[in-house]
């Protein structure tokens, strides 16, 4: 985790201190520059492929209003983070750390000319930063697929990365944020299991609730439209993700090769779990159980990419992928409709990581931690980890919905049946996804 | 015997295909066709308001025993309207049909149905 | 700007001076290298990108032969670039300016151990370049989709390269160039404003206007055939675009992440602005609308990545929809047959890029003019911008309806009534895009 | 070649060395390393691009099972080698060479902080290697494809990288390796010519005639399903490539940039040629053959990316599409069927690129050559590759067909008629590709 | 009243809508079908000239009242004619059609063609 | 005439159509459909069980002259059918044909077929 400390000098500095005096002020590493930026373009590249991932799965009727979900992610966030966002997410304390704040980062423009200590353009940073901003909310559309306007989702996502993700990303980033000083070396969260997939899963699951079911669900039968589209979305995830999780090393460096590593050997091991547990139980291992396992591995590394190894990599990602089948299992027992299951891969992977985490930790790590904080061992770890567990899941369902209930009852959040039956694609959107159905 | 075609809007196949199975016509064959009639639907591309020629319709075939003919018709019209009725709601024809035969077991006329 | 004069001394090194004499040759920078190596990468994806993008925009019986559109560019320029394109375009002037030249460079031979004062490998910034050559006649054929020959249009992008693009390349971007030279600190065209994104949007209106319209335009309706295509292709777009826009650095520092950053938010405001637009005026915010708003902001910022900040990128890429939308509502009064909107969306944003970055520029840019030709201001910068524009303009125009000229009568530009109603794919290729929709 | 040796030293010091002295060790180039990360990056974007190349040419009924075969070979070679694999490849010789071991390397242990001497972590080189192992059997399915069972496939692929890809790694590849210390330089395998093409070209021949036509064949005719898909997927595959060769350099300089630059061009090339040919014999320029150009284009380039220039790269591109054209039409006439001529395609590539790239070598390389060994010339080191070409086929084609055979003894390889008919997607994965074919 | 099918070439659908619509027949219903015929298309594959077995074709489905066959009929056969005709140009299917119901008002027979 | 129309499983294409074939019959028109019957292919998504409501078919149609309705219709049935005929095997449906054009030609009746 040092390298948030060393962001987060950086932020203070960008922030709080006069920019001008350059002397001592850092240098460029054009190679950790080069790495960060190439980062950002691959976890950007992650919201075509959720599109796909996403758009493949649900009904013919709604597949470009699924897309639009993710591009409306991109659109919104990516404005609302450059004007707003950062500055609260990575401004310093305020509201009594409930939140971050600095007037100065408004529209990035204390930034300009910050370089960060270890040797990265402030501006990369927060870019980078802006896309897990941007693919946090668009994962949430999974849960409430096919039933939701298209005005309310832009609306709720923006009061969400307001008042969800920029508190949460302060507590767990932000040198001064709460989660970061947890216990002996913080609440390990590497590249965003609380942050971004259990805040994202949970609040999917609250919101499918809130919601309520997609009519005819679950007694009709609703099948994906394109799983081509839903494997290569997957394929594209994969290697976005090695942004997602290398990239937050905020290096180019061992460390770096390390996350990449086991970004890498967990997606591989998901998926293979999962196309084994449904060889297993059903003789019939399906392309979706493939794009699944993946996802599963790439989620349950998340947190964990910085401090465990191949061995740990390969476990977190069998557990992963047993555990989410499990839940999906349970979903269809209760009987609620996560659609697409956001639930199902991102919170309950997320969950697994964070916690599971605390087991493969590597060594080098336990000892830093004992230099810090003499004994400190598994239990004391997984108690950090839970409680910043708990406060993500109690703080996001809570939030989500206070926002769903607003969005719902100023602008209308769930769509007609009327429009349900037609599909989002042509009643919202005046569009048809797939034109070569027809004759033109 | 007759045979039942009716091109409905796409939305209402799902309300169709249940009242049908309701009204204990279980066995239909669907598929997408489009079709030009009375109906506009006006699209816009960039700005641009567009008319396509063709609109996305659903066809449903049914083969049944003259008995359920009225039965079947009447289920259709009831619910593949749009409230009071709108252009582009569609139509049923109706033809006879000389003999059917179930592949399965080879059976042929009213029992193949 | 900065770039440019390291680079061109580097070319005019790489080209006149004796290669030989390593003594106090520059070194190679490993993570500028890098950062270039990847923006060539990302810059050769938009290909398929776009080829995605036009390709879901036509007629189902005409998407291989949109797609293949722009795989042309990708063979035909891939070769021509390294045989010729180069030396045209960054050889030392030539006809009195007119072109570059240099003989070493054919085949790209004096280069091969030429490492730029910048750091970087000749190669890496000859093949950086050559993306963009192949990139831009490929935009040009959304003007004209639907309609023309392959066999005609191979030649066209030929022709185009060698004597429109190399030699607007040439005045814009080497360092003994026209436009590199105009007003204080020569006409801004950080990534392709005028070379790109002008050059080939009114040549897209000129081969329109000179090869008619579509048989059945605008009567007949001309369904997408596939929207998902469109809006992944977009997708593929935004991310190729980090190394379109950001590789122009030539480097991997802050003016490296600075052009990351405004190209991240100009597109997403492009986006939203152009879904506002659509919601406002049809209460129908569209698939089409959000990739066309993202290509909006993209080309607007291409020539403003350098020198505006993160408020400029937003204000520019607002307008850019907005003047872009209107642009189409224009055409449709008029009734041209720019099919995809070429010109409407690269012409009309590279324009509006040019011109309206003049009024964001930010203030170090602004001092370091006034140090060369004090009292530097907007207008006289306004001036030399469109100066460029204008001169493109003219240009482009006139040189694209003299080879249209020629490749209509010599090999045949437009196709017959009757392949235009078969359609390309089955006529030309004798293909089928998607066996799918039949029985096979 | 002399990232190999480089490379090697530091495997061995990885291997066998104590890893504690850290006094003189390596030190990080943060921008070869982010290179190197992206490179492995884009091997792994290759992946999907092949899933969607050979996916769009099968019918309708067998594109899932066709892309399974690609991603199986991500989730069954990912995992396995990061257990094992690494360890057989680039360990110490074993067996007398026959392959490499080293007990450390068995879950990359023993790399857990090793910098390689040419300044890069280990890891992303280990990382680097696995993707090349990843995709080299994922090649092969394309010679055998809508006919082989999922199980067969992945068993297949497990051994086949054990006892095919993993030896030649070894001699290719290692610094101990037979074929690494052949002739004065070794044989010339820039990026996998032998070890990545001609292995899996000859092995999926080989399968193709062991298992049999598929039913109909070439009787029947067989549609491509969706010829987007393989475009796109050829455009993928060659932004992916960049990664592939110029990752091969494990640098990022003046060679990274020179192997980056054939790339280009001989894909480039080898696109023109193909469709120059198609126009030239049918009068029909095919998106398939343009598709097919730029693999022929790649595939030739691979070996030789590190010895050739410009001119070569054209040479060696047009002579690939024209070979590979060639081998096509001998295969109609002989009537095997290499379903989507994975032979055809990388089995001529890879051999043409091995051999021929010998009369393109760049005289540096001779001068070094003659250097070690004096006289070195043309006919000594075509004597060289033919031998390593050699042995790599009677090697992979007795090896694929022991695998084959136990493979379709255990647990059956090739399908029963009755699934062969019903396709793959429905009949083994329970799914079929396209929803929106149906109302749903 | 008449049930028209028609089998046409892919391009030729335009112009046969086009003709049919001045020939005031505006209500149809098309589709894409694969049809086999004594038409051989060939196509080269990777420099294998294949013949595949099932052509795409397009349907025309048109209901019209009895006076209206001949006209459409003829409209079909003149614009669906490649020049002075080439094998695939299709075929016209002519049945009975018992009833006809537009769903929008229940209207039946041949006021609701 | 006759117009015979058939609901086939998707995989028995391929067999049916040459058997016609064999048997002369060796124009015909086919398309995707999907069917409902009492067929119920269970599909398993992510460990759920589900039933879709309906399950793609392949449609032939034929027109031919009455002497080969019986040698149709019987080679139908026997290459269609899953062995000893299972739930989903489909259904023929006759019909009578009152015109064949061919467009090529404009020949009508039954050397039109
Ligand atoms: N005479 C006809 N022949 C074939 N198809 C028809 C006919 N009349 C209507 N249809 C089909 O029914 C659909 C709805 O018809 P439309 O004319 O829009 O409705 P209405 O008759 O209620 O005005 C059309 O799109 C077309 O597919
Ligand atoms: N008897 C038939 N039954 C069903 N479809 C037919 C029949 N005859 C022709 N068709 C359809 O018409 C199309 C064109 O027929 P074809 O035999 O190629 O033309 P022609 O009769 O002019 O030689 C075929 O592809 C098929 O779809
Ligand atoms: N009466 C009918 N009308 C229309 N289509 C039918 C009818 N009966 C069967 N079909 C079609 O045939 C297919 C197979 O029918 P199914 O009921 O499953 O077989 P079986 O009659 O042998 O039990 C159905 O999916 C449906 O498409």
């Amino acid at each position: 985790m040092s390298w948030k400390r060393v962001i987060c000098c950086g932020l203070s500095l960008g922030a709080g201190v006069p920019l001008l005096a350059q002397g001592s002020s850092p240098v460029n590493d054009s190679g950790a520059t080069a790495w960060m930026l190439t980062s950002t373009t691959l976890v950007l590249l992650m919201v075509p492929g959720l599109a796909m991932f996403y758009g493949g799965l649900v009904r013919t009727k709604n597949v470009l209003g699924t897309m639009m979900h993710s591009f409306a992610a991109m659109a919104v966030v990516g404005v609302l983070w450059a004007v707003v966002g950062y500055a609260l997410s990575f401004g310093p304390n305020a509201l009594g750390g409930l939140i971050g704040w600095s007037r100065g980062l408004v529209l990035l423009r204390s930034i300009d000319q910050t370089i960060l200590p270890v040797g990265v353009p402030e501006y990369a940073f927060a870019m980078f930063q802006g896309k897990f901003a941007i693919i946090t909310p668009a994962l949430i559309a999974g849960a409430v697929a096919e039933r939701i306007s298209f005005r309310g989702w832009v609306c709720f996502i923006t009061l969400w990365v307001i008042f969800v993700y920029c508190p949460l990303c302060h507590w767990v980033w932000a040198s001064d944020g709460y989660f970061f000083n947890l216990g002996a070396k913080g609440a390990i969260d590497f590249a965003g299991g609380t942050v971004v997939h259990i805040s994202s899963g949970v609040a999917g699951l609250a919101l499918a609730l809130y919601l309520g079911a997609r009519h005819g669900y679950p007694k009709t039968a609703m099948s994906p439209n394109n799983l081509t589209f839903t494997l290569i979305g997957a394929g594209l995830l994969w290697v976005g993700w090695f942004g997602f999780n290398a990239g937050s090393s905020i290096a180019s460096n061992l460390d770096t090769a390390r996350a990449l590593t086991v970004t890498q050997v967990a997606a591989a091991t998901g998926a293979l779990t999962w196309v084994l547990i449904e060889t297993v139980m059903h003789d019939k291992p399906t392309s979706l159980g493939m794009a699944s396992g993946i996802l599963a591995g790439l989620v349950v590394i998340t947190p964990a990419a910085g401090v465990v190894q191949v061995g740990g990599a390969i476990a977190l990602g069998a557990i992963a992928s047993c555990c989410c089948f499990g839940m999906i299992l349970l979903k269809n027992r209760l009987g609620y409709d996560d659609s697409l299951d956001a639930f199902g891969v991102h919170g309950t992977g997320g969950i697994v990581g964070a916690l599971g985490l605390t087991f493969f930790i590597r060594d080098s790590w336990w000892a830093e931690a004992a230099a810090k904080s003499p004994g400190w061992g598994i239990l004391a770890q997984l108690k950090v980890q839970a409680f910043a567990v708990g406060t993500t899941i109690v703080f996001s369902v809570c939030m989500t919905l206070i926002i769903a209930f607003l969005v719902e009852k100023f602008v209308g959040f769930r769509v007609s049946e009327a429009v349900e039956k037609t599909g989002l694609d042509h009643d919202i959107h005046g569009e048809r996804a797939y034109g070569l159905n027809n004759l033109n | 015997m007759k045979l039942i075609t009716a091109i409905i809007p796409e939305e209402k196949l799902d309300e169709v295909r249940e009242a049908l199975i309701e009204a204990e016509i279980e066995r239909i064959t669907v598929l997408r066709v489009s079709g030009h009639g009375r109906q506009q639907e006006i699209v816009v591309q960039r700005g641009k308001k567009v008319v396509p020629n063709l609109i996305p319709k659903v066809q449903i075939t049914i083969a049944c025993n003259d008995a359920f003919e009225d039965i079947t018709v009447d289920t259709i019209i009831r619910t593949a309207r749009h409230g009071g009725g709108e252009v582009g709601d569609g139509k049923i024809f109706v033809q006879d049909l000389n003999e059917c035969i179930r592949i399965r077991t080879g059976e042929r006329g009213g029992q193949a149905i």
